[in-house]
């Protein structure tokens, strides 16, 4: 296993990934023990520059943006983490369960995997916004329910090829239960798309997050990344922008870029096959 | 194939990045120096006629360029329109209206007593609801350009939301239309105003008016006008598409720079936290007034808008409007005072400081809106300062932020327990004091308090509107403010600075007109403007 | 045209280190001749033939010349190479249908080369494709399937077709009868020779050295990149190197006849240690797959051989005499010697001893016992019938050898047996029970009596598994109750038992990390460690080179002689049938034409299908 | 039954439902027509005006009315408007496909060729910078770039104008018309691609990756065929069907996925529709919308799976 380490370590796919994860899980952290001010104080002159006080200005409200982007890493990864998780989670069960049983449920599965996709998402959150009490766990699982097809339909279309394996039939044969089946063969064998699910994921859940943000259907006190873009996009035409605009994009870059690189290393390292690569 | 395939590309993306370069500019200049555009965030406001514009003042301006009323205001108050002059009748409770002999539809036709006639009736059989024809009994020609409105009891407010808002329609063609809301065709779009409807296009969301060369104020100087949607006014402004845009108050200075003229409002637009008084324990005027205490309107000015805005007055007037109360009582930033109004209602602190009555919680739901003094929505941070603030008094605040029309629905239906809204109207006539308080007249309005228990306030609000003598109406108008102020049905809040930036080049000036146009809509496109 | 290989060195630059694939070989291909290139999979072989043609993967370095012709492939640049590739020299390549495109018909592939290199239009490229492919028996309908719609052999000629269509000087084969039936196999061969005829070089990469010695005039042994030896291809059997008569001594032939010896012995439970062929390593160059045998030079296959069985077989004083070498013995059967009996029905009770008329038996279990039985069972996929109602009757112990040409109904006629299919009509009975009855009440339970060994090994594993898992699963579904020393001890017994090594390292190995033999050999430990009575092996050793394919047979049948176990193999390799059968079933579209003892069927046959069938496989 | 067309059947209950839904969904939303235009407005109506009001504006369809109104092509009347829905959607349908379409498509042929070309160059540095590019562009979001761009083009370059479809009434036709056309298109487009075509690109040369190991392609090198057919013509065709399924993925956020864009360069489209119809309650042109692009996204998926039987013949029947 030593050996299988240190190769996986040199991977600079996984350095680089798994370095940028750590970074941002590490600022998210410990971030708020550095973090200078309260990120709700709105106490500070509003739409300052950078100062040796703020270290990238201060926004609208004037509160303390670095302070805010430290606070609002940590909830988009949580946000994110939990959409995707959950989104990943429905998607695998309805593709794995599409493709495996076939027939009637893999065409109900399928066909309401259509509709969800064709349903626009703005009129489905407006309207469980009105049902239900909008907070951002509750907007999270709604976004993973809205995202879970995408996910079934990739994993599904590789399960069919898996499915024919004769490494699986021939598990059948000695007797296998579907749950074996599932659990010992097709769950490891898709690992890869999880990954890369997951990391798309994320990002539809950040992404949709900053794009209700900016249609005004989002709690606008919440301290998230997508909710900064979109309050520092207002003020595009004024001097503090790039302090303002570009530090939670790039944070929200290095978080995909992160979540890509670890899917692709990973992905070696569940693929026996592709570890001498 | 694919080499084909690569070429292809090429071509277009070199076709693309000539695009870039090109014709950047070229395609506005010409010679459109008579073309004035005016862009919005929305764009569609519906079509402009009184029955299929929408309702908010951004479609009656739309519908003001086509169709003119009897009177009309600008920067000095009401001024001729249709009608060159007009008098009082106290006796018979009439007002008679000697209209300008020169006044034609757009069809040629002329325009005469008739038509007004006509319109009044029109509008009592199918209502058109920015005017209140309640008290109106009738319309009488008395020649062929002197038309008398007889009314059934004193109306205040007539000259100005009557006289001021009721466009005349020409009877050759609506005495014909039996359903108005249906009727859309090009003769519906004709009227007595400076500029002709041409084309709505409501996917893009313009609009296009000629100029009516037979206008009875002389011909317009702006031969077209153009209203288009912009996304960012500011690049829209300097880069040429736009002449008249509202602006955020940011963008001043930059606009300014590159020789734009910044005008900006009267306060006539406020920004009100909505309480839902038939609801424990908002229905104690003593708790209400603790909100007011504990709520720091400046610090909401400050942190939420930098200080671009006002203190509102309690008394729901605006203070530039001309019955504004000065002594309207006030309710100063006082966390002492709003703790003590607490506690002498039962409620005792916990040990961080937030208060219990009955073993109960002092909780409350916050729901935050995101309407604007233009009639477009922008998150803004007033729900997060006010949350602070009541925390601060010991009032747990739970900030809840829906699509609009869901909190609208919302308010309207009494399911909440504050709110954040905010209307115009208050620097025009005191009509609107009736129609943000009463419950009665207001049951529509989201943005009314719909507060009678007080029967003094009800009273006086019923009487302002038959007041015809102004200082009358003016005493009963300025108790009706310290009653407000004293009962808080709903707090006002700020008036947020109204800024618009036209292209003075383009040889216009744009004006906001004092107390709104027409039932004060916070708008500069006021047809004066454009006339010569 | 001449072509000349002199002094052709390939390396190939890794990571850390080079991996020398072809050491100074010089080899002339003549017109007119056939040139066979024999050597186990990772000798080289397919290195040579792919730098003949200029397509080494970047990593590759290159020394020495290769002339096609005048010109010098090795001191062309990409272009001038590419001028050359097709017209000067063409190759059949090895993987059958995977080397061609899935998404095009065969006519378009086959067509491409004259549009694009000739510049024909496309009518009459097509027109000439049909013709070429109609020269190799392929039909206008034919032509105009993909890939995945043409058997083995129609893909063959397909390649071959496209590979003539430029009428090049070389044509390179490599491996082109892998995987095809006898009548396939000399109809291509035959096809070559005529090629020859017309003044063509042929080289001939093969690790089939029946065909090699059948069509060859000339044959290049190679070895770990070097050639071993030069001679001409009639005197294979007569070769010198040892190399050369290690690998010929592993290749079934129709030449030798099965041996009936191989009695228990302790050789059985002898382990092996350190086992060459789980030395080889895949490396992937940019996508490029080359295997090279990091084994030390003085291990000859030869030395590797499994042991043979020792020869043990004195009798027991008690018990019937016949019990060490019955498959069927039971610990009575060599406890207490059987009386007469009369033949009975398995499962009846024992009847009084009788002297009568009746037929009589010497045997405890009243003789072989039929351990499957299919009556009237018949199979349909959609409007296909891919069987029709067949009987066929098994007995414990023997090893019975379903053979027939491609498409015959075996495979299907096998998993029928398995179970791992329902037979649409008849029934399939296993040791008296109703399989399909039996299935449903004890799925477990009839698993774990049946093993199945596929024709894919490589494919039948989970590469994720390490080999500890995949020997283990079967015990892992049907018995989750055994502890994990118990399960281990089972393992290790299996991997034994199939000489495989059982260090910790080897089995924390992944399939992808051993070669083919070693995984179908990982297969046979997965299906025996179920304690099987019945062992279904379809085509166990098509994928495999001679000498692995000896090893895992010559596995199959001292298992079989060891563990009574019964076989049922499917092959198409009558060769090979008649090396290790008992019984012979021959089958043809989908009936069960002749079945008997494997010697009578062998030497007079009774249907026409087996006749033709023998004659082809004679003449190979 | 024919099996085959089975999953015809499951699309057309599919779209049934979508019927369904596009119907109820709609009235679900809290609020209506006039709560909602007229609640916030300057008109103040009192209960006896909103009563007369909403008789004006006719009541709620019910279904069965609404069903018979889709087969006889009158999809109703916008309460806003008073125009038929039909013809609004009419207007706003071309731009939404003329922005989304030529962004997808755009997205799909560069992404698709870019990813061929590094997988073809893998290891190189070029590949290398690509995916990392790549990789990076995916983690902004549409709202980000399209404002930077904007930002940049046409407010401190002013090269594009700040938004909408053409110039508004400037009688232009022929070919400045197109010119005036594209040059409005050009930064909302370039925003989508610029978001649509990373993934392409991942996506293209991860498959290609796989594929480049193919005997099939050896035999294609062997054959002399120019480069450029290896490629694309046997390499590239193959690596296109995942592709291709992302691309009927994406469409699903046809309409919310362009509103974003449609929102900051105020470029007309069903999104900016929906949008405005959700916010007045408009619902027969919510309804309308929503079924409109249900269905489409219903038929080009169906349309895709047509296509994967044809780009991929060992699919066969499996729809």
């Amino acid at each position: 296993m030593p050996s299988e380490f240190n190769r996986i370590r040199r991977d600079p796919w996984l350095t680089v990934g798994l370095l940028l994860l750590l970074l941002l899980a590490g600022l998210s952290l410990l971030g708020p023990l550095l973090t200078p001010h309260d990120p709700h104080d709105m106490s500070f002159m509003p739409l300052s520059t950078p100062s040796a006080q703020h270290w990238l200005g201060v926004n609208d409200g004037g509160m303390d943006i670095y302070s805010e982007l430290v606070h609002s890493l940590r909830n988009t990864l949580w946000f994110g983490l939990l959409a995707g998780v959950c989104g990943l989670l429905l998607g695998a069960t309805g593709g794995l369960a599409a493709a495996w049983y076939g027939g009637w449920l893999d065409q109900l599965l399928m066909r309401l995997a259509d509709i969800i996709l064709a349903l626009p998402a703005i009129l489905v959150l407006i309207l469980l916004a009105a049902f239900f009490r909008p907070d951002p766990a509750w907007l999270a699982l709604t976004l993973a329910a809205l995202a879970w097809p995408n996910s079934a339909k990739v994993i599904r279309a590789q399960a069919l090829g898996l499915k024919n394996q004769l490494h699986l039939q021939a598990a059948r044969r000695m007797g296998a239960s579907v749950g074996y089946l599932l659990r010992r063969h097709l769950l490891p064998e898709l690992f890869p798309l999880y990954l890369v699910a997951l990391a798309a994921k994320i990002r539809m859940a950040v992404f949709m997050e900053a794009t209700l943000a900016f249609l005004g259907l989002f709690d606008p006190a919440r301290k998230s990344l997508g909710m900064m873009i979109s309050y520092a996009l207002k003020y595009y035409y004024l001097e503090i922008w790039p302090y303002w605009l570009l530090p939670p994009i790039i944070c929200l870059t290095l978080l995909i870029m992160g979540a890509t690189f670890l899917a692709v290393s990973l992905e070696k390292f569940f693929d026996p096959r592709l570890r001498e690569l | 194939m694919s080499s084909a395939l690569l070429r292809n590309l090429t071509i277009v993306s070199v076709f693309l990045l000539l695009l870039g370069g090109g014709p950047a500019t070229t395609s506005y200049a010409g010679n459109e120096t008579r073309t004035l555009k005016i862009a919005d965030g929305r764009g569609d406001w519906g079509y402009p006629n009184p029955f299929l514009h929408y309702p908010r003042g951004v479609g009656y301006i739309r519908m003001s360029w086509v169709f003119d009323t009897l009177v009309w205001k600008d920067e000095s108050g009401f001024i001729p329109a249709l009608a060159q002059e007009w008098s009082y009748d106290p006796e018979h409770l009439a007002f008679t209206f000697k209209l300008n002999p020169k006044a034609r539809w757009h069809d040629g036709e002329p325009l005469t007593a008739a038509d007004v006639v006509f319109t009044v009736a029109y509008f009592q059989k199918h209502p058109y609801h920015w005017v209140m024809l309640d008290h109106v009994k009738e319309a009488k020609a008395i020649d062929r350009h002197t038309v008398t409105i007889f009314l059934t009891r004193p109306y205040a407010p007539f000259i100005s939301n009557i006289g001021g808002i009721m466009p005349i329609l020409p009877r050759h063609i609506w005495q014909e239309v039996s359903d108005p809301r249906n009727f859309n065709e090009p003769s519906a779009f004709i009227g007595s105003g400076p500029y002709v409807f041409k084309n709505f296009d409501q996917a893009r969301g313009s609009y296009l008016y000629e100029a009516f060369a037979d206008y009875y104020q002389g011909r317009p100087t702006a031969e077209r006008l153009i209203y288009l949607r912009a996304g960012q006014p500011l690049v829209a402004l300097t880069g040429g598409q736009a002449d008249l845009a509202n602006i955020r108050p940011e963008m001043a200075a930059q606009l300014r720079q590159r020789g734009f003229e910044i005008i900006s409002d009267q306060r006539g637009w406020n920004k009100k936290l909505m309480i839902n008084h038939r609801r424990a324990p908002f229905n104690e005027r003593k708790f209400r007034q603790a909100l007011a205490h504990a709520i720091d309107r400046r610090e909401i000015i400050d942190r939420a808008h930098r200080g671009f805005g006002a203190p509102a007055s309690y008394g729901l007037l605006s203070v530039d409007h001309p019955m504004y109360n000065p002594d309207t009582p006030d309710y100063p930033t006082d966390q002492a005072k709003a703790r003590q109004l607490l506690e002498h209602l039962g409620y005792r602190a916990d040990a961080q400081g937030y208060y219990h009555r009955d073993g109960r919680p002092l909780k409350v739901e916050l729901l935050a809106s995101t309407i604007t003094a233009a009639g477009e929505t922008a998150a803004d941070r007033d729900g997060e300062v006010i949350r602070r603030q009541l925390n601060a008094v010991g009032i747990r605040v739970e900030l809840v932020n829906l699509e609009q029309a869901t909190t609208d629905s919302r308010v309207r239906n009494w399911q909440f327990d504050l709110a954040l809204s905010g209307h115009g109207g208050i620097g025009g006539d005191p009509l609107i004091l009736v129609e943000m308080i009463s419950g009665e007249v207001g049951a529509g309005s989201v943005n009314s308090a719909r507060f009678d228990d007080n029967p003094e306030l009800a009273r006086l609000l019923r009487e302002q509107m038959t007041a015809m003598d102004p200082d009358e109406r003016r005493r009963l108008v300025h108790r009706i403010q310290e009653l407000h102020a004293l009962e808080v049905p709903a707090i006002p809040l700020y008036y947020p600075d109204s800024l618009a930036a036209y292209q003075p080049a383009k040889g216009v000036r744009w004006f906001f007109t004092p107390g709104g146009i027409g039932k004060g809509v916070p708008i500069p496109q006021n047809k004066v403007s454009l006339l010569p | 045209m001449k072509t000349e290989i002199k002094q052709l060195t390939v390396t190939y630059r890794e990571d850390d280190h080079r991996l020398l694939a072809l050491d100074r070989v010089d080899l002339q291909l003549l017109p007119g001749r056939i040139t066979a290139l024999v050597g186990e999979s990772g000798s080289g072989k397919t290195t040579l033939g792919k730098a003949l043609l200029g397509l080494l993967p970047p990593a590759a370095t290159v020394d020495g010349q290769i002339l096609l012709g005048e010109d010098d492939l090795t001191a062309l640049d990409e272009t001038a190479r590419n001028q050359l590739r097709w017209r000067r020299a063409a190759v059949v390549p090895q993987n059958g249908a995977a080397a061609l495109n899935p998404a095009y018909r065969l006519l378009d592939q086959v067509a491409e080369p004259l549009r694009r290199q000739r510049g024909v239009k496309r009518r009459e490229a097509e027109e000439r494709a049909l013709a070429g492919l109609a020269e190799l028996g392929l039909d206008r309908d034919q032509a105009r399937r993909y890939p995945h719609e043409l058997s083995g052999g129609q893909v063959q000629r397909g390649l071959l077709a496209m590979a003539l269509i430029l009428d090049p000087p070389l044509l390179i084969l490599d491996e082109p009868t892998a995987a095809l039936d006898c009548l396939s196999k000399n109809h291509l061969a035959q096809l070559f020779r005529r090629l020859a005829a017309q003044q063509k070089s042929l080289l001939l990469i093969t690790h089939d050295l029946a065909l090699a010695r059948q069509t060859a005039d000339q044959a290049a042994v190679i070895y770990l990149g070097r050639i071993m030896e030069y001679l001409p291809a009639g005197q294979l059997d007569r070769a010198r190197h040892p190399y050369t008569v290690a690998l010929y001594r592993s290749f079934p032939g129709m030449d030798a006849v099965r041996d009936l010896g191989g009695i228990r012995g302790d050789a059985f439970y002898r382990l092996l240690h350190a086992h060459p062929a789980v030395n080889v390593q895949q490396h992937r160059t940019c996508g490029h797959d080359h295997q090279h045998l990091v084994t030390p030079a003085s291990n000859h296959p030869e030395e590797h051989a499994p042991p043979g069985a020792d020869e043990d077989g004195h009798a027991p004083a008690a018990g019937c005499l016949f019990a060490p070498r019955c498959t069927q013995a039971e610990d009575a059967c060599r406890r207490e010697a059987p009386a007469l009996n009369r033949l009975r029905e398995p499962d009846a009770p024992q009847p009084d001893i009788d002297q009568g008329h009746e037929h009589q038996i010497r045997c405890r279990r009243g003789g072989i016992i039929d351990l499957l039985c299919c009556r009237k069972t018949s199979k349909s996929y959609g409007p296909v019938t891919a069987l029709h109602p067949v009987d066929l009757e098994l007995r414990a112990g023997e090893v019975c050898c379903l053979v027939g040409e491609s498409g015959s109904g075996k495979t299907t006629l096998a998993m029928l047996a398995a179970g791992a299919l329902e037979p649409d009509r008849g029934r399939v009975s296993f040791a008296g029970r109703d399989l399909a009855d039996w299935r449903r009440r004890d799925p477990l339970g009839l698993a774990a009596r049946i093993g199945i060994i596929h024709q894919q090994p490589a494919e039948a594993v989970s590469h994720r598994f390490t080999v500890f898992e995949i020997v283990a699963e079967p015990l892992r579904i049907q018995r989750p109750d055994l502890d994990a020393a118990a399960l281990e001890q089972r393992v290790l017994t299996s991997l034994a038992e199939v000489r495989l090594a059982t260090q910790p390292e080897f089995l924390r190995r992944y399939p992808h990390q051993l070669n083919l033999g070693a995984i179908q050999r990982l297969c046979l430990a997965r299906a025996l460690i179920q304690q099987p009575q019945l062992l279904v092996a379809d085509e166990p050793t098509s994928a495999l080179d001679p000498s692995v394919q000896a090893k895992v047979l010559k596995l199959l049948l001292e298992l079989q002689i060891e563990k009574g176990l019964t076989l049922l193999l499917v092959t198409h390799d009558l060769g090979l049938a008649r090396k290790i059968a008992d019984r012979l079933a021959v089958m043809e579209a989908g009936r069960l034409v002749e079945s008997g003892p494997a010697a009578r069927v062998l030497s007079r046959p009774a249907h026409s299908c087996t006749a033709r069938l023998i004659a082809a496989a004679t003449t190979t | 039954m024919n099996t085959r067309h089975q999953p015809l059947y499951a699309y057309l209950l599919a779209a049934l439902v979508m019927v369904g839904l596009s119907y109820g969904l709609p009235l679900l939303l809290p609020g209506d027509y006039i709560e909602a235009v007229y609640g916030s407005s300057q008109v103040v109506l009192d209960a006896e005006q909103e009563a007369q009001l909403r008789q004006e504006l006719g009541g709620r369809k019910g279904f069965a009315a609404h069903l018979w109104g889709l087969v006889t092509l009158d999809w109703g009347h916008s309460l806003a408007l008073q125009t038929p829905v039909s013809r609004l959607v009419l207007e706003a349908l071309p731009w939404t496909l003329l922005l989304l379409g030529t962004a997808h498509l755009l997205a799909l042929v560069l992404g698709f060729i870019a990813g061929v070309e590094a997988a073809w160059r893998r290891g190189g540095r070029l590949e290398k910078a690509g995916v990392g590019g790549a990789t990076m562009l995916q983690g902004v979001p549409e709202i980000g770039s399209g404002v930077l761009l904007l930002l940049l083009f046409a407010y401190h370059l002013g090269w594009f104008p700040a938004g909408g479809a053409t110039t508004a009434y400037a009688e232009l036709s022929g070919g400045p018309w197109l010119l005036d056309v594209l040059h409005h298109l050009a930064l909302p487009l370039l925003t989508l691609v610029l978001a649509y075509l990373p993934g392409n690109f991942l996506l293209t040369r991860a498959g290609m990756v796989m594929i480049l190991g193919s005997p099939y392609l050896e035999t294609a090198r062997a054959k002399g065929l120019p480069p450029l057919r290896v490629r694309y013509v046997h390499a590239a065709r193959n690596a296109l069907l995942p592709v291709l399924t992302r691309f009927g993925l994406r469409l699903a956020f046809m309409i919310t996925g362009a509103l974003v864009v449609e929102t900051i360069f105020a470029y007309p489209g069903l999104g900016t529709l929906l949008f405005t119809a959700i916010g007045s309650r408009d619902l027969p042109v919510i309804q309308a919308v929503v079924l409109l692009a249900a269905l489409l996204m219903l038929l080009i998926n169906l349309g895709l799976a047509l296509l994967h039987r044809r780009l991929d013949p060992r699919i066969g029947h499996a729809l």
